[in-house]
């Protein structure tokens, strides 16, 4: 190594920090360069498409089981009963918030556009139980005991209308064929019910 | 100490019937309580400070939660170090990692005995000041291989070695680099060379402008100082990047505040040196302290000196938090291929430049040349 | 006085480094052996982030499968989307909208920037300078504004589909990117001044873990740890897909400028150089994305044909490749994912020896590996 | 060069180790030759100056169900062409040549394809599990696979 290697180290060494550290003081002096947003009292309002907790507007979900479908850590479920007039009632739409990902695949899907993302990001809970999201606040239980007991009533409606309308016709044609009361007798399904898979399917 | 004790004894009378042997006592123990709280003050404040500039540098904000401007900030920290649990490792060597801190902190606070705050403000003028403070400065370097050793933990144990050598290997560019303030002043009393460059309206009497010689020792000094005080770029021992925390990375709670606290007073100790040796010390531009009722006197000097010290922390400070971290090998190569031999040669050049001129600076010579 | 050897026995020491240390860039446990500093051999060992995710994929459909590229490697999820989209892509014959495809384009590239200044970010960090990772994060958060923007998210985006993007850009995203790339170009400099050529840091990384162009090649280096050597390879020029064709840019490789050709230096500047070629290709893409829809026409049940396919496209960390076979089903039969950063990790323990324990931080750093992708 | 010709090649060089070329469907194209060849098919590929497939891009096991298979996907540095390689492997004891001498880059993925297919690569330089612990059970990549319920006590 030469004499003026050396020297020249040195001077490279003290140009290159004095270099450094102008940039450092010019950040150093100039306050408006601070970036740093004071969180709690100052918030960043979160952008249109932000994709926060999701939320169900239960009055528009037509149950299609979509959501499910599509999710891919499966942290939604819901279940729900045919009502009297055909349509599915939901008894029970849950969320497991501290599963979900974010992805926002089951909002893409959602035919109704009922279920949406909010721009809610703050949660903490000490229990993971409280992270699931119930977005129909009655029992499951209560509401397929109402239906049932709806669909019940309306079948016995039914019945006894088209018992009416038999024997009105039974008095205009006695002749006919016995079908109405057969359809409507049908007892309240409670067959689209999205249970959770076990536990062992889902590693990772 | 005993000559303060003697002069007070003498200022108040009611003392006159007490024994002397506690006048003295007394006079020291309320020294180094000052000198106490004011390093621990420091620590406290120092980490502050540092955190603001780390803050406004890297376009944050820093502390502001705690007090005003986030002040009450290390009253915070301190609290939660006092409160938090003293951990010992089961297979630590419970003897030498109880001791380290204590010695790590002996040993940076034992240096303000010597440090010149104002005219009369200092604890302990000793005709060897600047080599006091070089060798109870060394005595960091047994207490930070002793945590690393005794912590039984190996990334501790390389921060204890790096430290070890790197303390060491910058003693001997410091020593050196600060010899020319000590021939200049003929004494290596920190009092006597502060009152050498007391001249030419108190600016252009200091060490620093005497010739270019000094002006790199002072350089010198500096770099190699912040070396000893284990800053970035120097800051081995501690590496967080790569020995995790180096020796202190077993301490916790009030254990750790020790060594925290030891860091900051070198750092000021190390200000303190170099305000000293080359910045004047205590001189007021343009003002003569001295002269002044002793109250005033030594306030202002005070505050001089201080002032000096600080802007020189705040310089480490910045350093600290642009440059990256060298190597271990380029650190040795530093110390032992540039700043050892360039030390050297500055000395070399300051002492004939002593002979030369007859110990005479530029600026003295300027000042005989117009008046 | 003189001891003998034996009086004075050298062992050497067995240290972790990992899987928490601050600059393994995740959960990498590196086994060192050192002689005091030096090292004498040090073994990586991975695989504490695995989750499984070639697992999942054979148990999720093809579409299912998009958010779990993002959390292949968080710091450029926009890029192992899009990788992932051309793969399905390839295996099914889609044909994409050009328009989506200039959107993929933009955000890949915008992810590109925002993960090499990660990369330079948290490298620096590791090298003891702390501040120039937190100017990078800084401009990485614009990043992070614009893609919020974009699809809601600001790590995991999930934002490419098969067959085009999940939305067309909101108003005004392309003048806030313009908007953005000005602000950025000037900081590259900035950057350079305060911290590459700094003279400490060159000599940390200079002639350190130096990598010949044919270890490069053998060892299966892609991305800028290739180009660091000296290899002048980028998928995006030598085996181009989607539209990069119709962009103008240079492939940055090493030039060995202070030190020698394939070390720690190079790779990082290599690095540095490409954060401006992406800022060449915005301009670009942003001055000719055309109108038209984002998404080709997927039916919601897609079952690609029976096949294989093998794609690979330009990662920040080197080269994505999906290794998709399809039995016809829903499900891909096999998901290989192939990352770059893993098999980066091969060559680690073959230019570590003799290193130091510092340097150890900085080959880490210049690989610029991200431990989920390595571990996936 | 199109994998067609280094089928073609390959059939002309090493006779019926050579077994298939398998193009529909396939991007890109797969020739599959006999695991007991491997090693000189993988010498010739990398060495001969018309092939020169220095770059091993991807390794992968792959459970067909019936039997397993390594991929092999190899890139031309010199050429700028690829081709796919292929070997079956019986589900019984599986086991082909390593290749790690021929292209290092292999040694990684080699690795994982051991520990997640449970196919064994005689030769390798340093074969251990890499993803999963050490004493992990099973091999979980492949078809068949059963979860285990605890991990060291732990519920899975």
């Amino acid at each position: 190594m030469g004499l003026k290697q050396y020297i020249n180290d040195i001077v490279e060494a003290v140009v290159t920090t004095a270099k450094g550290m102008r940039i450092t003081a010019r950040y150093g002096v100039d306050a408006s360069e601070e970036v740093t947003q004071q969180y709690p009292e100052e918030r960043r309002e979160p952008s249109e498409r932000f994709r926060g907790f999701l939320h169900n507007d239960v009055a528009r979900c037509t149950s299609c089981q979509m959501c499910i479908k599509v999710c891919p850590v499966d942290c939604i479920s819901l279940e729900a009963v045919r009502g009297a007039d055909k349509k599915f009632v939901l008894a029970s739409y849950d969320i497991n918030i501290g599963r979900c990902m974010y992805c926002g695949l089951c909002v893409e899907v959602c035919p109704t556009k009922s279920l949406t993302h909010t721009s809610g990001y703050e949660k903490a809970s000490v229990n993971r139980g409280e992270l699931v999201l119930h977005f129909i606040h009655e029992d499951a239980a209560e509401i397929k005991a109402r239906v049932a007991k709806q669909v019940a009533e309306a079948a016995a409606k039914a019945a006894e209308a088209a018992k009416a309308a038999e024997a009105v016709k039974a008095a205009a044609n006695p002749a006919a064929p016995d079908v109405a009361p057969a359809a409507a007798n049908k007892p309240a399904p409670a067959e689209p019910q999205a249970k959770e898979k076990p536990e062992s399917e889902k590693k990772g | 100490m005993e000559s303060f004790a003697l002069s007070l004894v003498k200022a108040v009378p009611a003392l006159s019937g007490v024994p002397m042997w506690t006048v003295t006592l007394t006079a020291m123990v309320l020294t180094a309580a000052i000198l106490l709280v004011f390093a621990l003050t420091f620590g406290g404040l120092g980490s502050y400070v540092l955190r603001k500039v780390a803050g406004d540098i890297q376009v944050r904000i820093g502390p502001n939660r705690v007090g005003p401007y986030g002040l009450l900030q290390f009253l915070a920290d301190g609290a939660k170090l006092i409160l938090k649990e003293d951990i010992i490792p089961a297979k630590a060597d419970r003897f030498l990692f109880i001791l380290a801190p204590y010695l790590v902190f002996v040993g940076s606070f034992a240096a303000f005995v010597v440090l010149p705050f104002g005219v009369g403000l200092i604890a302990s003028d000793l005709n060897i000041g600047v080599y006091y403070v070089m060798a109870v400065t060394s005595l960091v370097v047994v207490g930070i291989l002793m945590a690393g050793w005794a912590s039984n933990n190996k990334w501790a144990l390389l921060g204890g070695m790096r430290a070890a050598a790197q303390i060491i290997s910058y003693e001997i560019p410091v020593g050196m680099a600060i010899m020319p303030a000590v021939l200049i002043a003929g004494s290596l009393s920190l009092q006597d060379i502060v009152r050498s460059q007391g001249g030419l309206l108190g600016v252009f009497g200091w060490n620093l402008f005497h010739n270019p010689f000094t002006f790199f020792s002072f350089i010198l000094y500096f770099t190699a100082a912040q070396a000893e005080t284990n800053q970035t770029p120097f800051d081995l021992p501690e590496a967080e990047s790569e020995l995790v925390s180096g020796y202190n990375v077993e301490y916790s709670g009030i254990r750790y505040a020790f060594f925290f606290l030891a860091e900051f007073g070198d750092m000021f100790v190390v200000a303190a040196l170099a305000t000293a040796c080359f910045l004047g010390g205590w001189h007021v531009p343009f003002f003569h302290a001295e002269a002044l009722p002793a109250f005033w006197g030594n306030l202002l000097s005070l505050g001089a000196f201080l002032f000096k010290a600080f802007a020189l922390v705040l310089v480490m400070m910045w350093v600290r938090w642009t440059l990256p971290r060298l190597r271990v090998d380029q650190l040795m190569r530093m110390s032992w291929k540039y700043l050892v031999p360039l030390t050297f040669v500055n000395l070399l050049g300051v002492s004939l430049w002593l002979l030369l001129f007859k110990g005479k600076g530029i600026p003295q010579m300027i000042a005989s040349l117009v008046g | 006085m003189t001891r003998p050897a034996e009086a004075l026995p050298t062992q050497e020491m067995l240290i972790n480094m990992g899987p928490q240390h601050p600059s393994t860039h995740g959960v990498l446990r590196v086994l060192l052996r050192t002689d005091g500093e030096v090292v004498v051999n040090a073994r990586p060992d991975v695989g504490y982030l695995h989750r499984a995710l070639e697992k999942i994929g054979e148990r999720v459909t093809y579409a299912q499968f998009m958010p779990f590229t993002d959390r292949l490697d968080y710091l450029a999820s926009m890029n192992c989307n899009c990788a992932y989209a051309w793969a399905v892509e390839k295996l099914a014959g889609i044909e994409v909208p050009e328009r989506a495809e200039y959107i993929r384009v933009i955000v890949s590239e915008l992810n590109r920037i925002s993960s090499h200044l990660i990369a330079f970010g948290s490298f620096t960090a590791d090298m003891g300078a702390f501040t120039p990772f937190l100017y990078s994060i800084r401009e990485r958060e614009r990043v992070n504004d614009l893609f919020e923007d974009l699809c809601g998210n600001r790590l995991t985006y999930n934002f490419a589909r098969i067959g085009g993007v999940s939305a067309d850009l909101p108003p005004g995203f392309l003048e806030k990117t313009k908007e953005f790339l000005d602000y950025f170009e000037p900081k590259i400099d900035e950057y350079n001044k305060l911290i590459s050529y700094n003279k400490i840091f060159v000599h940390r990384l200079a002639k350190v873990a130096v990598i010949t162009a044919e270890d490069a090649i053998a060892y299966g280096l892609t991305g800028p740890n290739l180009r660091g050597s000296g290899v002048r390879f980028d998928l995006r020029r030598d085996e181009p897909y989607s539209v990069y064709p119709k962009l103008d840019f240079d492939v940055c490789v090493g030039s060995g400028e202070r030190g020698a050709l394939g070390d720690c230096f190079d790779r990082y500047m290599v690095r540095i150089n490409e954060m401006r070629e992406s800022v060449k290709i915005l301009r670009q893409a942003i001055a000719q994305i055309p109108e038209g829809p984002v998404a080709a026409k997927v039916p919601r049940v897609f079952k690609p044909p029976v096949g294989e396919a093998y794609f690979r496209s330009e990662c920040p960390r080197g080269e994505t490749g999906f290794y998709l076979i399809s039995d016809g089903t829903g499900n891909p039969s096999r998901l290989k994912i192939r990352t770059g950063s893993f098999v980066t990790m091969n060559i680690f323990e073959k230019v570590t020896v003799g290193l130091m324990i510092a340097d150890i931080v900085a080959v880490i750093g210049s690989f610029d590996i991200i431990l989920p992708e390595i571990d996936r | 060069m199109e994998p067609q010709t280094v089928f073609e090649t390959l059939k002309g060089k090493f006779g019926d180790a050579a077994t298939e070329l398998q193009s529909e469907g396939f991007r890109p194209a797969f020739v599959v030759v006999s695991p007991e060849k491997l090693p000189e098919i993988a010498l010739f590929l990398r060495d001969d100056p018309a092939m020169k497939f220095d770059s091993l891009m991807c390794l992968s096991g792959v459970d067909y169900k019936d039997r397993f298979a390594v991929a092999y996907h190899l890139y031309s540095m010199t050429h700028r062409h690829a081709v796919g390689l292929k070997v079956f492997l019986p589900r019984e004891n599986p086991s082909v040549a390593s290749v790690d001498g021929v292209w290092p880059a292999a040694n990684f993925m080699e690795r994982e394809t051991f520990d997640l297919y449970g196919i064994d690569f005689p030769g390798s330089k340093d074969l251990r599990r890499i993803l999963l612990p050490d004493d992990w059970d099973g091999h979980p990549l492949r078809k068949d696979y059963k979860y285990p319920d605890f991990y060291h006590g732990i519920k899975v």
